[in-house]
């Protein structure tokens, strides 16, 4: 319902030809800003898109670019969640798990399509993810990360132990079918980068709403993001739901990529970990802070192949570091000069009166 | 049956109330979850191989010298790693113990390998009988010692200048700093207990799972829940939980089969949460966290 | 001479300038109010005296020495003790226990009991009640108590932040005589910071007021009470 | 006149200590009501209870006669009342447009709309963007739409949270302490925008403020509340001459 409308007018009776001048010059910064933001995003994944056609990439490449993917658009979901909300989940594994499995056994027993089954594991993460946030939203910070922990244990037993799900044999998969056409490496990635595509703008789309605002709002104030009057219960759920359908998506392209399933690498919580590691490095405020973070995960073992512990040292490292000397993350480093630059421009527009005090890190 | 199923699962779950009243010891006075709590007792676990095989050394010498080892772990952690970032939002001294978790998991590895090990100390498995049900001795031996350290954990918490001291800055960091009451010195003394507790859960563990990397990971989550029940504040409610867990976690082994053992936990803890999201002992958080 | 000198000292507090330019003493056995509207700094200015905000500039003396700046283990241990406001007794421990941990800075066991039994005397409630959980107590007796753990560090100098807040005004007269009688029997100075003005007055010798992190009026407390400008800082009126 | 804002015989328990005792008080349509009191007298906690955040044991709250006791905290906000806190309470890590914005939740329709940005929701986004620009631009703020809050000096983080509570739309606003540790300037500014607030944009106010000079001069009547129950009512006139007041102010003597 809408209380007085009439008090917009009377808002702008009371301005003057100079202010009106002002709110306007603002106002148009404001959609060059946003404009600026698209740009860099298009010409990013217009990159992705055409990069198969250099002949230097090959194969292999690709598939780990892929897997790298998945783990940004698992990012992105634990992101929506933890960034937005501030409600933290150590069990996103377990919905990596539900779309990877749903996923597998459609077309392992109805033979369907990639896309179907992507949109399979999106509807059954989102849905399995609104009923556990029914339970886990009615605890608060800690004890909802210990929650979405067992949350993530119980899924792996479930696949090892009921039979259906194949256990530690895990299901083998044929080729994938994408709108009838068989893929391989580069139809694979290309299908990859959609989905981030897609993620990504979602996302964006998500930030840049007042339900991305009403999740951040009970982020950083409950209290006052209830007095705005947010419906605490019904946002945070929504949240956690959206978030779990990414991960879903991130789930059933993991299956895909590999053709393979098993209880062996879903039933590791640490799994969960890795993803809410990724948003914690990479940064979860920023968009860009994902990208960062799931190229540090699946990469960082890349490069130790050899010496499978000593990236988990390393990992470890750079994970206290981060936290120590960036604690907002990597991508909020980067990003920070491109920030204050356009403080600084709309400060000059708008008359600002405040002895310039630089923002200090928190 | 019945008796000897709850019997052993008591066993067990007095392990997992040692792993929560560490887990709770640390919450209450610093807000962090310590994943790093079970690798705690894995390195002590590795040392206590050492310790034995190769430095031969006898039981009682090795646990006194790993318990230290580990305590000197603990405030090691505390002061290098937790104390740069205490002043910031649990969910950084969460993950900052993520970085202490790998850090720990990958040195192990590096340096020990990544197989499972016996522990060269394994007691008679002949069962003795109690109140006639059957239970090993080492088992009951487990037993004792956690109650051991229950009692000593009770007196240092109600007896001493220094346990009142950490309750007190539990109840209000504030105002116990305002009463000249060394807030950072205690929160040390949390991390070195924790790390003390870790110690002999390793040591007592080892014989029984074997020793990697991995060993506490199951026994860590089992140790979270027991404290969730007592609302990561309430010894008491921790203990209650990790052996209600401990016995159930038997009874479905033992009716249900053995696959459905490892869900008991989560299982449980959703119902409880469910109905009492404050945990079983009720007590309200205190602070925003 | 275990006198207190504050001079000059300033002070943030979060995001506020809480303290812009603040100077007083509290001399020897002597009860000193400090008053002032709410958000006018005495607060502050208290906590930078014990240590547990740390003044930007100006020096804090005691006894001759500078202590400005130092932690509030060490100031308590030099005889500087404060009652904070709200009580904040510690709600999970009992009476007793929460008197020890007044006593936390010392080492002397036998001092240390000595005084517990004469905080019993002074206020027999807290004996009847040593074994409950601090939490448990009126409000009244969680004042007393915090009175009570505040003495438990020997202290030359008690400070008290707004010890008749929210309580009846026949709770707050008790306590304020208890003041009295403490400065008489243990020769301990006060510096009391209250919104109660008249009574406050009436035991004290001497006193401030405080606006916007500045002292605006002192005098002795007859002035005070005759000062049409303190009324005014209270109420907004002349 | 109507009543804008009624409660009726509150009474809040915390464990063994009343902090409200049968307190009554009511806010008429297009007025600004101040609340005082010395402190623990029961304010904020009142102040709570109106705005639902803090449940009652006994008593009623009406808004525009109907009876709100079952009300969510922003259930209120739809149905225009709005509120700032005591401390400041704000977004602190995002930006002074983002915090006015989000003070404009109750109008941006269905949130799946809003985050699919279907037309008829990027209208209503636009409109909120707008209003927030505006309201900016009345508290003085321009300058700082893109400036996190948490970097802002304390007075603008006032006007901020302000604001915030203006971008709702509200028809009645409920202040708590809205000039504490506000230098004089800053309170004088404060002071005016609330009058034109009220005078201009029609919105009933209810502030809690300890600063009497700022009460004394901006409220139209005035209700004092002590040790949890009400003390007084009146114009300010009144109220500065009651002998009770000054009393709970200054202090009783008491002769023992």
């Amino acid at each position: 319902m809408s209380i007085n409308n009439n008090q917009n007018t009377d808002i702008q009776a009371n301005q003057n030809e100079e202010t009106r001048a002002r709110i306007s010059t603002v106002k148009n910064l404001k959609r060059r800003f946003v404009r600026n933001d698209v740009l860099a995003m298009v010409l990013l994944f217009g990159l992705m898109l055409i990069a198969p056609l250099f002949p230097s990439v090959k194969g292999w490449m690709l598939s780990q670019a892929s897997l790298v993917i998945i783990y940004i658009i698992a990012a992105l979901g634990v992101m929506v969640l933890v960034g937005f909300t501030g409600l933290v989940s150590v069990g996103h594994g377990g919905f990596l798990a539900i779309g990877a499995y749903t996923s597998a056994l459609l077309t392992l027993h109805l033979g369907v399509d990639l896309v179907v089954g992507i949109i399979a594991a999106l509807l059954m993460s989102g849905l399995i993810g609104a009923g556990l946030a029914l339970i886990f939203l009615r605890l608060s910070g800690a004890f909802m990360a210990i929650g979405t922990l067992g949350f993530a244990f119980f899924v792996g037993t479930i696949l090892n132990n009921i039979p259906f799900f194949q256990g530690r044999d895990g299901i083998l998969l044929d080729a994938n079918f994408v709108l009838g056409f068989e893929i391989y490496d580069h139809g694979f990635y290309l299908v990859s980068v959609v989905c981030l595509i897609l993620v990504t703008l979602f996302v964006y789309m998500l930030v840049n709403s007042g339900t991305g605002r009403a999740f951040m709002a009970l982020r950083d104030a409950e209290k006052a993001a209830m007095a705005s009057g947010v419906n605490r219960l019904k946002f945070r759920t929504l949240a956690f739901s959206i978030s779990a359908a990414i991960t879903g998506i991130a789930g059933a392209l993991n299956a895909h990529v590999v053709n393979y399933v098993s209880a062996e690498v879903f039933a590791d919580i640490w799994y969960s970990v890795d993803i809410l590691m990724a948003v914690v490095v990479g940064g979860s405020v920023a968009i860009l802070g994902p990208f960062v973070g799931g190229f540090f995960v699946v990469m960082m073992p890349f490069y130790f192949e050899q010496l499978a512990d000593f990236s988990f040292i390393m990992k470890g490292v750079v994970l206290i570091l981060v936290l120590r000397f960036a604690p907002a993350g990597v991508a909020e480093l980067i990003l920070r000069p491109l920030k204050n630059a356009r403080r600084t421009i709309l400060r000059n527009v708008g008359g600002s009166m405040v002895e310039t005090k630089e923002p200090k890190d928190d | 049956m019945l008796g000897q199923q709850i019997l052993s699962g008591l066993a067990t779950g007095s392990l997992y109330a040692l792993t929560a009243i560490a887990v709770v010891v640390v919450f209450r006075n610093t807000r962090t979850i310590n994943l790093a709590q079970g690798d705690f007792a894995m390195v002590g676990a590795f040392l206590g191989i050492i310790f034995l095989k190769e430095w031969g050394m006898n039981y009682f010498a090795m646990l006194a010298l790993v318990v230290l080892c580990c305590m000197a772990l603990g405030g090691f952690v505390e002061r290098v790693v937790m104390r740069p970032v205490a002043e910031s939002d649990w969910l950084t001294l969460f993950t900052t113990t993520i970085g202490v978790y790998y850090i720990l998991h990958g040195m192990a590895g590096w340096i020990w390998g990544r197989d499972t090990k016996a522990f060269p100390v394994s007691f008679e498995a002949t069962p003795v009988e109690v109140f006639g049900a059957l239970i090993s001795k080492g088992h009951l031996y487990n037993m004792a010692i956690a109650l051991l350290i229950g009692g000593v954990l009770w007196t240092f918490f109600t007896k001493t200048k220094q346990g009142i001291a950490m309750r007190a800055v539990t109840d209000d960091p504030e105002t116990a700093y305002l009463m000249g009451i060394p807030v950072k010195f205690i929160v040390t003394l949390t991390w070195v207990m924790a790390g003390a507790i870790a110690g002999f859960i390793g040591v007592l563990m080892a014989p029984i799972i074997y020793v990697s990397p991995e060993m506490m990971d199951e026994i860590l989550i089992k140790g979270y829940v027991a404290a969730v029940f007592g609302g990561l504040y309430s010894f008491r409610g921790a203990v209650i939980g990790a052996l209600m867990i401990g016995v159930a976690e038997n009874l479905a082994g033992g009716y249900l089969g053995s696959h459905y053992k490892t869900s008991v936990a989560f299982v449980m803890i959703v119902v409880l949460l469910a109905f009492r999201p404050q945990g079983l002992v009720g007590i309200q958080e205190r602070r925003e966290i | 001479m275990s006198s207190l000198i504050v001079e000059n000292i300033k002070a943030n507090y979060g995001p506020i300038t809480a303290l812009k330019d603040t100077s007083l003493v509290v001399p020897e056995k002597a009860i000193v109010t400090l008053l002032g509207a709410n958000g006018a700094g005495k607060s502050t200015t208290l906590k930078c005296i014990s240590g547990v905000v740390k003044p930007v500039s100006g020096s804090i003396t005691w006894a001759n020495k500078e202590i400005g700046g130092q932690s509030p283990n060490s100031i308590t241990r030099k005889g500087i003790a404060q009652v904070p406001e709200g009580r904040r007794i510690f709600k999970d421990l009992s009476v007793t226990e929460n008197l020890e941990m007044g006593g936390y800075t010392r080492s002397d066991r036998a001092g240390i009991e000595a005084d517990l039994e004469d905080i019993f005397e002074l206020f027999p409630r807290l004996k009847e009640r040593h074994k409950q959980l601090g939490g448990s107590l009126s409000g009244g007796e969680q004042q007393m108590l915090a009175i009570g753990r505040g003495l438990m560090a020997d202290p030359q100098l008690l400070m008290l932040d707004e010890p008749s807040l929210g309580l009846a005004p026949i709770v707050v007269s008790q306590i304020f005589e208890t003041l009295q009688k403490l400065v008489e029997e243990r020769e301990l100075a006060i510096l009391l910071v209250e919104q109660n003005m008249k009574m406050a007055l009436r035991v004290s010798s001497f006193g401030y007021v405080m606006r916007l992190g500045q002292i605006m009026i002192s005098g002795s407390s007859e002035e005070l009470e005759d000062n049409k400008e303190v009324y005014e800082s209270y109420l907004g009126t002349a | 006149m109507t009543d804008h804002l009624r409660c009726e015989g509150i009474t809040v328990k915390f464990g063994g200590v009343v902090a409200c005792d049968n307190i009554s008080l009511n806010v008429e349509t297009g007025k600004i009501v101040g609340l005082i009191g010395p402190n623990g007298a029961g304010k904020t906690t009142l102040f709570n209870v109106l705005t639902r955040f803090q449940p009652y044991v006994a008593g009623s709250v009406f808004h525009n006669g109907n009876n709100v006791d079952e009300l969510r905290p922003h259930d209120m906000v739809h149905r225009g009342l709005a509120r700032t806190f005591q401390n400041i309470n704000l977004f602190r890590e995002q930006t002074t447009l983002r915090n006015i914005m989000t003070g404009g939740h109750s109008l941006i329709g269905n949130p799946i709309k809003a985050m699919c940005w279907t037309p008829d929701a990027r209208k209503r986004e636009r409109e909120i963007e707008e209003r927030a620009i505006e309201i900016a631009e009345i508290l003085n703020l321009s300058g700082e739409l893109e400036n996190e809050v948490g970097n802002l000096p304390y007075g603008y983080q006032k006007r901020v949270e302000l604001g915030r509570a203006l971008a709702s739309k509200p028809s009645l606003l409920l202040l708590d302490e809205p000039v504490a540790g506000c230098n004089d300037d800053e309170t004088a500014e404060l002071q005016e925008i609330i009058h034109t607030v009220n005078k201009k944009m029609g919105v009933s106010v209810l502030l809690v403020e300890h600063d009497m000079k700022m009460v004394m001069k901006v409220c139209d009547y005035l209700f004092v509340i002590n040790f949890g129950s009400n003390l007084a009512e009146g114009t300010p006139e009144d109220i500065r001459q009651n002998p009770e007041v000054i009393k709970a102010y200054l202090g009783e003597e008491e002769h023992t």
